[in-house]
C-alpha cells in the first residue's frame, strides 16, 4: 500500500512535502471554479443556444428577463424549482428520484479532469505557481484522465435508462430503451477515434495530451489526420442525443422521451446535465483535438498574450465556445435521423472508419519508431492502404450479402 | 492504520460468499448472472490486491482477461436468456429444462 | 431601488424590493411570469395562429415561451387552441390534470371560449365548463397580435400576484375544480336514435 | 401522453378479437393480397406473443399528428405492424349547423372546416350553390380570375405550411420558422383584400365580398419575386440533404391502384405517378385558360409528396403570373338581384335597396330544389361539397367531400413494416387537416 | 324572387327513358344521375366500376324525411334516406352520381368495401350521422362521435343541440 | 485516510452484493450490481491500478449491466419476483449455510496464511508507468491469450446474433 495523500494522487505535479494549507487552498479554490464554471457555463449555454438559434431563425430570441435575456435561464430554473413535484404512481419511486442524480453527476465530475487554462507562453508546460506551489489548472490530474471522462460518460447513461424505466409508462420506456441502444452503439467509435489521440499524445492523462500538443503542427486534429476528429465530433454528438441524433427525446415521436414524466426540479436536473454535458464534452473535444488552453500563434504572435496566465483559459473558452456555436448551428439545421439510420452510421460507418484509420496510424507509428527507411515506409503505407481495402470490399460484401439474405428470409432482429 | 493486503483479501471472500449464496437463493436467471458478477468481482480484487503485494503486474493482467471473459459470458448468457424468455415469458430456472436429456 | 434594480430594469422591474433583501416571492413570481412554458394543445384554426405566434413574425420567444413542451408535466400555461368538441372534453381535462402547478389556462378564441359559432351538439360551450380559465383570447381565430396581447395579461397577473391572490379569496384555485358541468351530458342529446 | 380517453369500439383491439376483414385493414393489406392469402390469414392470424408488441396511442394530443388525430399504433420493437386512425377529436357539426345557415352565411361555416385552405373551401360551396342557382355561367370573369388568384395564393400558403410542419416532424426546427416565414407574406396580402388571416368567408355565391384594394398587383409582384428565392432555401436546406432524402424516400410507399381504391386524391394520388389534377382534368374557373403543369411523383414515396408540394407552389406562381397578367377590369359579383346585396351607396338613398339588403341578410335567398356535386383541386385533393336543397333559403343538406378524410385512410397502408419515425414522416406527408377530417 | 332561373334549376331528365343497367339515368344540372334500387346496388356499382368508373369519390347520406315531395324518376319511390355515391372515371374524366332510397325501417344498405375500401370510413362517417348501418363492413363502428353517443346527429329529427347563450358574470 | 477509503468502500461493495442477492426486482438488483462495481473500482484505485479501475467502470458498469438492464427493459422482465416461492425445500437454507460456510473458510484461510504473505513493501510504480508495463505484459507475455480472448469475443457476439435472431414466419 502506497502511504501517499489522496489528493496528490490525483494530482501528480503539486507538491507533496509541503503539506500544508497551500495545496488545501489551491484544491478548495479549484473545486469552487470548476462548480461555478459549470453553472455559470451551462445557464450560459442554454441562453445562447436559444438566442443563436432564434437569431438563425429570423427571431428575436429571449429579451424579457434580464438585458437581453440573460436571466432566460435563472426564470427558468427557479421556476421551475418551484414548480410542484410529482412522482408518478405507476413509478418506482426509488429509482424514479435517484435518475436525475445519475444523469448530472457525472455530468458534473467531467469537469474535474479538463485541463482549464494555464501559462504556455514561451514554451512552458502549462504549471502555474499559486500561493508558491506548482500547480495545473485542472482540478484532478489522474494518470487515466481520458479513462475517467469515457467512464463517466458510459455511466451517464443510467440517468436516461433509469429515468426513462421507472417513469412506469409507454414513451419514456421506448426514450430509455432507444437512449441506451444510442449511447452504447456509439461509445465505441468515440472509444476508437480517442485511441488514436492516445496513440499520438502517448499518454492518457489529459495534461500529458495538452502538453504533447504545444505546436499547431501537433495538435491532434492535424498530427493524427482530420478523420478521428470528424468520427469524434459525430460519436459525441450522438452520446450527448443533441440534434440530428435526438432521437431519444424526439418530441414528434415519443413526446418528451425519457423524461416525459418528470417535472419540476427533477426535470430541471436532466435539463442542466443535457447542457453540461454539452459544454463539458465540447471542453474535452477541444483539449483532445485541438491543445485545449494552448494558444493558437500567428507567427509568434498570442491573441491572449495581455492576460498573462489566464491567456490560457481564454483560450480554452474560445475554443469551446467555437463547438458550442457548431453544435447550435447542428440543430437549427439538420433534421433528425431514423433510428435503423442512426445505428448504420454508428456501426456501418463510424467504427470502421476509426478502426481503419486506427489501423493506419498505427502502422505509421510504427515505422517511425523502427525508423523505417523513405522506401519501405512508403511500401508500409501500401500495404497498409491495400489490407484496408480489402477489409473494406469485405465489409460492404458482407453488409450486402446480409441485406440480400433479410430481404430473402425476412428475418427480424 | 491502514488496510493490509489480507483485509483486502478477506472482502473479496466475503463478496465470493454473497454471490455463490446469491446465485444458489435466486430463482431469476438474470439476477443469477449478476450474482455471477459478483464472484468475478471477488476474484479480480483478490487478484488485484496480490498483483499489488508482490509488486507484479501479471496479476492484473489476469483481471483484465476476467473482464473480457465476463463481457462475453454475459453477451451470450443474455442471449440465450432472451430467446427462452421470448419462448416463454416469465421463465424461471427451475422451469428451464429444454437440455435435459 | 438601488442600482441593481437600474441594471435590470428590463428584467427585474416588477420587483419593488431590491434583488438581495426582497421577498422570495417576488423572484418566484417573475421567474414564473418571465419563463412559462405553454404545453401545446393546438386544437383547430386557432393552432394555427398558436404557431405562428411562435414563428418569426411574432416570436414568443421574446418571453421564454418558445419551449412547447410535449410533456404536460412541464408546462405552465394550456392554450387551448380551438374549438373543443365532446369528444376531446375528457382529453382536454386530462391534460390540464396531468400539468403541475402552478398552471394556467388561457382559452384562446370564440369557440374556445364560447363555442363560437358552433352553438351545436358536437362542441362544448366553452371551455371553462372543463378548466378553470384565466385570460380569454377573443378572435376567430385570435391573431397573434392578440394572443400576445393574452399572454402578456397573464403575464402581468403573474407577476403582480392577482391571480394568486383571487384564488385566495374565492378558493377558486386551478385545483379546486369549478363546479363542473358533466362533459359529456351537456342538453343536447335530443334526437331520437 | 398517453390518453385515458375511451372510444370502445373505435380502438385497435387484440388480434384474436378481429374479424379477418378489419385486420387486414388494420395492417393496410387490403389489396395486396390475394382472396386466398387472405382466406388463409384469416384462418391463422399471425399472432405475436402479446408481450412481444405494445400497442401505443399517439394522440390526440401529440406533438406530430396535427391537430388531434389520434393513432394507435401496435409496435414490435420500433417497427409499426398495425396503424388505427381514430378521428373525430375535432367533431364540430358543421353539416348540421349547415343546415341552419343560410346559403349566404353558408361561407362562414365551410371556411372553418379546412383552415389552411378556407379559400378553397369557400370556392367550392359557393361554385355549388351557384350551379343550384343556375347562375354559374354568368359570374363575371373578374370575379372568376380573381378567384383563381386567390385559390392559388391559398394553394402556396398551404403548401408552405406544410413545408414547415413537415420540416418540424423530422426535426428540422429552421425548416419550420422558414415555412411560417413565409406563409406570413402571403397571410398579409390576404389580410389586406379580405381583411381577416384565416376563415375569410371572402368568396360568396354569386362572387366575391369585395374589389381587390388598390396596389394589390405590387403586393402579388413583390411575393413572387420574394419566394423563387426562399423556394430554392428551402431546396439547399431540405430537398438535396441527405439526411431528409434518407429519411423520406422510400417511406410510406403506396402504389395507384392503392391510392385510386382506396379515394386518395390531391399529392397522395399524384406522387404514385397518376397524373390526376382536377384543376387541368375537369376544369373549373378558367384553369383551362392558363398554363401549368401537374407535377407527379414516380413512387408514390413521402418525398415525392414533399417534392410534389414544393413544385406546386412553383407551378402556382406560374398560374398567378399569368392570372396578373390577365385580370379583367369588370364587377366583382354578379348583378343579380336575387344573390347580391345591393351596392353600400344605394342603400343611403332607396327605401326599397335598404329593405333588400335587410331581406337577403336575414332571409337569405332562395335556391331552387334539386341536388349537386362540385369538386374541385383544394391542395390536399379533391374537395367536393354536395348540396341538397328543398328550395328554402338553407341547404336542406349540404355535405362535405373532405379530401383529408379520405387520405387519411391510406395511413394503415403507408405505415406497416415502417418504424415510429417513419410514422411521423407518413402523417406529415399526408397532410391532414384535422378541421377537415373531423368537420 | 325572380322566376326565370328556376325553370332550368329543377330536374328535367334529358331524356326520359334513360336507361343505365336497368336504373333510371337523370341529368340534373349538367350532372348524370343514377336512381339504384337497394337490391341492385352492389351489383349496379360493380358493372359501373368495370365500365370504367372505379373511384368511388365520394358516399354519403341525406335524410330526407321532412322533404319527402323531391323529384325522382317513375320508377323510384320516395323513401326516407338516400345514400349518395359520387363516382369518378378517371381516364374518362367524367363523373356518375348514384342515388339509393333506403327505407326508415330498415335502413341497411350493403357495403361497398369490397369493391372500394375508401368508403370504409365514409361509410361509417353514414352510419355515425345518420344511423344507416353497411352489411357487411368491416369495422361498423362509430367514427365522428363517441363510442358512447346516443343518436344520429344529422337526421333531421335530432335537434342540433344549441344551447342558449348565456352570458356569465365575470369570474371575480 | 486509506483506512476511510477502504471501509468506505468495501461497505458499498458489500451493501451492493447483498442488495443483488436480496431487491426482488431485477433492475435495483441491478443497481445494487453498479454500487459493487463501484466499489471495487475505489479499491483498484487505491491500490493504484488506475487503468484497471477505469476498465472496470467502462466495461462492467457502461456496458456489463447496461446490457442487463437493457434485456430487463426489453423483455419486461421488471416484475418482482416471488421470493416467499421454494421450488426446493431447505434448498435457501441450505445455500446460506453453504454460502456462510464457504466465507468462512476462504476467509480464515486467508487470515491464517497472512503471515506468509510476508511485509514485502509494495513498489508498484504510480503513474503512467504502471499502465505501460500492463501492457507491455499483456501484449508480450500474454499476447496469446489476448488474442485468445478477442477470438473468444467475436465468436461470442457472432454466436449471440444468431441466437436472438427471428425469421418470421410470414409477412405481417
Amino acid at each position: 500500500m502506497t502511504a501517499m495523500l489522496p489528493i496528490p494522487a490525483v494530482d501528480p505535479v503539486l507538491d507533496t512535502e509541503s503539506w500544508w494549507w497551500e495545496p488545501l487552498a489551491i484544491v478548495g479554490l479549484k473545486v469552487l471554479v470548476v462548480f461555478v464554471i459549470g453553472l455559470v457555463g451551462t445557464m450560459f449555454m442554454v441562453w445562447f443556444e436559444r438566442k443563436i438559434v432564434a437569431g438563425m431563425q429570423n427571431r428575436i430570441g429571449p429579451d424579457k428577463a434580464g438585458p437581453f435575456g440573460l436571466l432566460q435561464t435563472l426564470a427558468d430554473g427557479i421556476k421551475l424549482f418551484f414548480k410542484e413535484d410529482l412522482i408518478p404512481e405507476r413509478s418506482d419511486r426509488f429509482v424514479f428520484k435517484l435518475a436525475p442524480f445519475l444523469a448530472f453527476v457525472p455530468a458534473f465530475l467531467i469537469w474535474s479532469v479538463i485541463p482549464l487554462g494555464g501559462d504556455f507562453s514561451d514554451g512552458r508546460d502549462g504549471t502555474v505557481e499559486w500561493f508558491g506551489q506548482i500547480t495545473r489548472v485542472q482540478l484532478a490530474d489522474p494518470p487515466v484522465g481520458v479513462l475517467l471522462v469515457l467512464a463517466l460518460s458510459s455511466i451517464a447513461v443510467y440517468g436516461v435508462m433509469l429515468a426513462g424505466w421507472s417513469s412506469g409508462s409507454k414513451y419514456p420506456l421506448l426514450g430509455s430503451v432507444r437512449a441506451s441502444a444510442q449511447m452504447i452503439s456509439y461509445e465505441a467509435a468515440l472509444g476508437l477515434s480517442l485511441a488514436t489521440v492516445l496513440m499520438a499524445a502517448g499518454t492518457l492523462s489529459t495534461s500529458g495530451i495538452v502538453v504533447a500538443q504545444d505546436r499547431l503542427t501537433d495538435w491532434h486534429l492535424l498530427s493524427t489526420g482530420v478523420v478521428p476528429f470528424v468520427v469524434f465530433l459525430i460519436a459525441m454528438t450522438a452520446e450527448l442525443n443533441r440534434p440530428p441524433f435526438d432521437l431519444v427525446e424526439a418530441e414528434q415521436e415519443i413526446v418528451g422521451g425519457f423524461h416525459t414524466e418528470y417535472s419540476s426540479i427533477r426535470f430541471a436536473l436532466f435539463f442542466l446535465a443535457e447542457f453540461m454535458n454539452v459544454i463539458s464534452m465540447s471542453a474535452l473535444l477541444v483539449t483532445l483535438f485541438l491543445g485545449g488552453p494552448q494558444p493558437l500563434l500567428i507567427g509568434s504572435f498570442d491573441l491572449f498574450a495581455v492576460l498573462g496566465p489566464f491567456g490560457g483559459t481564454a483560450w480554452l473558452l474560445l475554443k469551446v465556445f467555437l463547438f458550442l456555436y457548431v453544435y447550435v448551428w447542428f440543430r437549427a439545421t439538420l433534421p433528425r435521423l431514423r433510428y435503423d439510420q442512426l445505428m448504420d452510421l454508428g456501426w456501418k460507418v463510424l467504427i470502421p472508419v476509426a478502426l481503419g484509420w486506427f489501423l493506419l496510424l498505427a502502422a505509421l507509428q510504427l515505422g517511425r519508431d523502427n525508423d523505417l527507411s523513405q522506401v519501405s515506409y512508403v511500401a508500409l503505407v501500401i500495404l497498409c492502404l491495400i489490407v484496408l481495402g480489402l477489409g473494406y470490399l469485405l465489409f460492404t460484401a458482407a453488409i450486402s450479402v446480409a441485406r440480400r439474405n433479410r430481404d430473402r428470409e425476412g428475418a427480424a432482429y | 492504520m491502514e488496510p493490509t493486503t489480507t483485509s483486502f483479501l478477506v472482502l473479496g471472500a466475503l463478496l465470493f460468499g454473497i454471490g455463490a449464496t446469491g446465485l444458489m437463493i435466486r430463482r431469476n436467471p438474470l439476477v443469477m448472472f449478476m450474482c455471477i458478477e459478483l464472484m468475478l468481482n471477488a476474484v479480480n480484487l483478490t487478484f488485484v490486491a496480490l498483483a499489488t503485494r508482490f509488486s507484479d503486474i501479471d496479476g492484473q493482467t489476469a483481471v483484465f482477461f476476467v473482464m473480457v471473459v465476463a463481457a462475453a459470458e454475459v453477451v451470450v448468457g443474455l442471449g440465450i436468456i432472451i430467446s427462452i424468455m421470448r419462448r416463454r415469458p416469465g421463465a424461471t430456472v427451475d422451469d428451464l429444462a429444454e437440455l435435459r436429456g | 431601488m438601488g442600482a441593481v434594480g437600474d441594471v435590470l430594469s428590463d428584467g427585474l422591474g416588477g420587483l419593488s424590493h431590491n434583488v438581495i433583501t426582497g421577498r422570495i416571492e417576488d423572484l418566484v413570481k417573475w421567474a414564473r411570469s418571465r419563463s412559462s412554458w405553454p404545453a401545446s394543445f393546438g386544437l383547430a384554426c386557432c393552432a394555427i395562429e398558436m404557431m405562428a405566434t411562435g414563428a418569426a413574425h411574432y416570436d414568443i420567444s421574446r418571453f421564454g415561451m418558445e419551449v412547447f413542451r410535449a410533456s404536460p408535466r412541464q408546462a405552465d400555461i394550456m392554450i387551448v387552441a380551438g374549438r373543443v368538441s365532446q369528444k376531446m372534453a375528457p382529453v382536454l381535462r386530462q391534460v390540464y390534470d396531468q400539468m403541475m402547478e402552478p398552471k394556467w389556462v388561457i382559452s384562446m378564441g370564440v369557440c374556445a371560449s364560447s363555442g363560437g359559432m358552433f352553438n351545436n351538439y358536437a362542441i362544448v360551450q366553452g371551455v371553462d365548463q372543463i378548466v378553470p380559465v384565466d385570460v380569454y383570447a377573443p378572435g376567430c381565430p385570435p391573431t397573434p397580435e392578440t394572443l400576445i396581447h393574452a399572454i402578456e395579461t397573464l403575464h402581468g397577473l403573474i407577476e403582480s400576484g392577482e391571480i394568486m391572490r383571487r384564488r385566495e379569496v374565492t378558493g377558486a384555485g386551478a385545483d379546486v375544480h369549478v363546479q363542473e358541468i358533466p362533459a359529456t351530458s351537456v342538453p343536447v342529446l335530443l334526437g331520437s336514435s | 401522453m398517453t390518453m385515458i380517453a375511451n372510444e370502445g369500439a373505435q380502438e385497435m383491439r387484440p388480434r384474436s378479437e378481429l374479424s379477418a376483414r378489419e385486420l387486414f385493414r388494420e395492417v393496410g393489406s387490403v389489396l395486396r393480397m390475394s382472396e386466398a392469402e387472405a382466406a388463409a390469414l384469416g384462418d391463422l392470424p399471425e399472432d405475436p406473443e402479446d408481450d412481444q408488441t405494445m400497442v401505443i396511442n399517439m394522440g390526440p394530443q401529440h406533438p406530430s399528428t396535427h391537430g388531434v388525430l389520434r393513432l394507435m399504433l401496435e409496435l414490435q420493437g420500433e417497427t409499426v405492424l398495425r396503424c388505427k386512425p381514430i378521428i373525430g377529436y375535432l367533431h364540430t357539426g358543421m353539416e348540421k349547423t349547415a343546415e341552419q345557415l343560410t346559403f349566404m352565411q353558408g361561407g362562414t361555416n365551410v371556411t372553418r372546416m379546412d383552415y389552411l385552405s378556407p379559400l378553397n373551401n369557400e370556392l367550392v360551396f359557393s361554385l355549388a350553390t351557384e350551379k343550384l342557382l343556375g347562375i354559374d355561367g354568368d359570374i363575371p370573369e373578374r370575379a372568376v380570375w380573381m378567384r383563381m388568384l386567390l385559390s392559388e395564393l391559398n394553394r402556396m400558403s398551404s403548401h408552405l405550411l406544410f413545408m414547415a410542419t413537415n420540416g418540424m416532424d423530422l426535426g428540422a426546427v429552421s425548416m419550420m420558422i422558414y415555412g411560417w416565414r413565409e406563409r406570413e407574406e402571403v397571410l398579409r396580402f390576404f389580410q389586406k383584400v379580405t381583411g381577416l388571416r384565416m376563415n375569410h368567408n371572402f368568396i360568396r355565391p354569386g362572387g366575391l365580398a369585395a374589389d381587390l384594394p388598390a396596389g394589390w398587383r405590387d403586393d402579388v409582384l413583390r411575393l413572387l419575386d420574394m419566394l423563387p428565392a426562399r423556394l430554392e432555401e428551402y431546396d439547399i436546406l431540405m430537398t438535396g440533404q441527405p439526411i431528409w432524402r434518407e429519411r423520406l424516400q422510400g417511406v410510406g410507399v403506396i402504389t395507384p391502384t392503392e391510392a385510386l381504391a382506396l379515394g386518395a386524391t390531391g399529392p397522395i394520388l399524384r406522387s404514385t405517378g397518376v397524373e390526376w389534377d382536377l384543376r387541368r382534368d375537369m376544369p373549373y374557373l378558367r384553369y383551362d385558360e392558363v398554363d401549368f403543369d401537374v407535377v407527379v411523383g414516380t413512387y408514390g414515396d413521402a418525398f415525392d409528396r414533399y417534392a410534389i408540394r414544393l413544385n406546386e407552389i412553383r407551378e402556382s406562381m406560374r398560374i398567378v403570373r399569368q392570372i396578373l397578367d390577365r385580370m379583367p377590369s369588370g364587377d366583382y359579383r354578379i348583378q343579380d338581384k336575387k344573390v347580391t346585396p345591393p351596392p353600400r351607396a344605394r342603400i343611403d338613398e332607396s327605401m326599397e335597396a335598404l329593405i333588400h339588403h335587410f331581406k337577403i341578410f336575414t332571409e337569405g335567398f332562395r335556391v331552387p330544389e334539386g341536388e349537386v356535386y362540385v369538386g374541385i383541386e383544394s391542395p390536399r385533393g379533391e374537395i367536393g361539397c354536395y348540396i341538397a336543397s328543398d328550395g328554402s333559403p338553407t341547404p336542406y343538406r349540404m355535405h362535405m367531400r373532405a379530401p383529408s378524410f379520405v387520405n387519411i385512410q391510406c395511413l394503415p397502408h403507408m405505415m406497416r413494416g415502417g418504424l415510429v419515425a417513419d410514422a411521423v414522416a407518413v402523417i406529415s406527408s399526408v397532410d391532414p387537416v384535422l378541421g377537415e377530417v373531423d368537420r | 324572387m325572380s322566376s326565370d332561373v328556376t325553370t332550368d334549376g329543377t330536374e328535367m331528365p334529358v331524356d326520359e327513358d334513360a336507361v343505365l343497367h336497368g336504373c333510371p339515368l337523370v341529368e340534373s344540372r349538367g350532372q348524370q344521375v343514377l336512381f339504384v334500387a337497394r337490391d341492385r346496388y352492389l351489383e349496379v356499382l360493380r358493372l359501373l366500376t368495370d365500365e370504367g368508373f372505379a373511384m368511388c369519390v365520394d358516399l354519403t347520406a341525406v335524410d330526407y324525411s321532412r322533404f319527402m315531395d323531391r323529384d325522382l324518376p317513375e320508377a323510384i319511390d320516395a323513401e326516407r334516406f338516400e345514400v349518395v355515391v359520387n363516382l369518378l372515371d378517371i381516364s374518362a374524366r367524367r363523373r356518375m352520381r348514384v342515388r339509393v332510397q333506403v327505407p326508415e325501417s330498415e335502413p341497411v344498405v350493403p357495403s361497398l368495401f369490397d369493391l372500394h375500401p375508401g368508403t370504409e370510413a365514409m361509410e361509417r362517417e353514414v352510419f355515425d350521422m345518420f344511423g344507416i348501418a353497411f352489411s357487411d363492413h368491416p369495422d361498423p363502428s362509430r367514427i365522428l362521435m363517441p363510442e358512447d353517443w346516443i343518436g344520429h346527429p344529422l337526421r333531421k329529427d335530432y335537434e342540433t343541440g344549441s344551447i342558449p347563450v348565456q352570458f356569465k358574470g365575470a369570474p371575480s | 485516510m486509506e483506512l476511510i477509503v477502504f471501509v468506505l468502500a468495501s461497505a458499498m461493495v458489500l451493501s451492493g452484493a447483498i442488495g443483488v442477492v436480496l431487491f426482488k426486482n431485477p433492475v435495483h438488483a441491478a443497481l445494487g450490481l453498479v454500487l459493487t462495481l463501484f466499489g471495487v473500482a475505489v479499491h483498484f484505485v487505491s491500490m493504484e491500478a488506475h487503468f484497471l479501475a477505469a476498465v472496470q467502470v467502462i466495461v462492467y458498469a457502461g456496458a456489463i449491466v447496461v446490457l442487463f438492464l437493457f434485456v430487463i427493459m426489453l423483455l419486461g422482465v421488471d416484475r418482482a419476483e416471488d421470493l416467499s416461492i421454494e421450488p426446493l425445500k431447505l434448498q435457501r437454507p441450505a445455500a446460506i449455510v453453504l454460502g456462510a460456510g464457504v466465507t468462512v473458510l476462504v476467509a480464515g484461510a486467508v487470515v491464517r496464511g497472512a503471515d506468509t504473505l510476508g511485509s514485502e513493501s509494495s513498489a508498484a510504480a504510480p503513474g503512467d508507468s504502471n499502465i505501460r508495463a500492463l501492457a507491455r505484459s499483456l501484449y508480450s507475455d500474454h499476447v496469446l491469450a489476448f488474442e485468445l480472448t478477442s477470438v473468444l469475443l467475436i465468436v461470442a457476439v457472432a454466436g449471440t446474433v444468431v441466437l436472438t435472431r427471428r425469421l418470421k414466419k410470414s409477412e405481417g
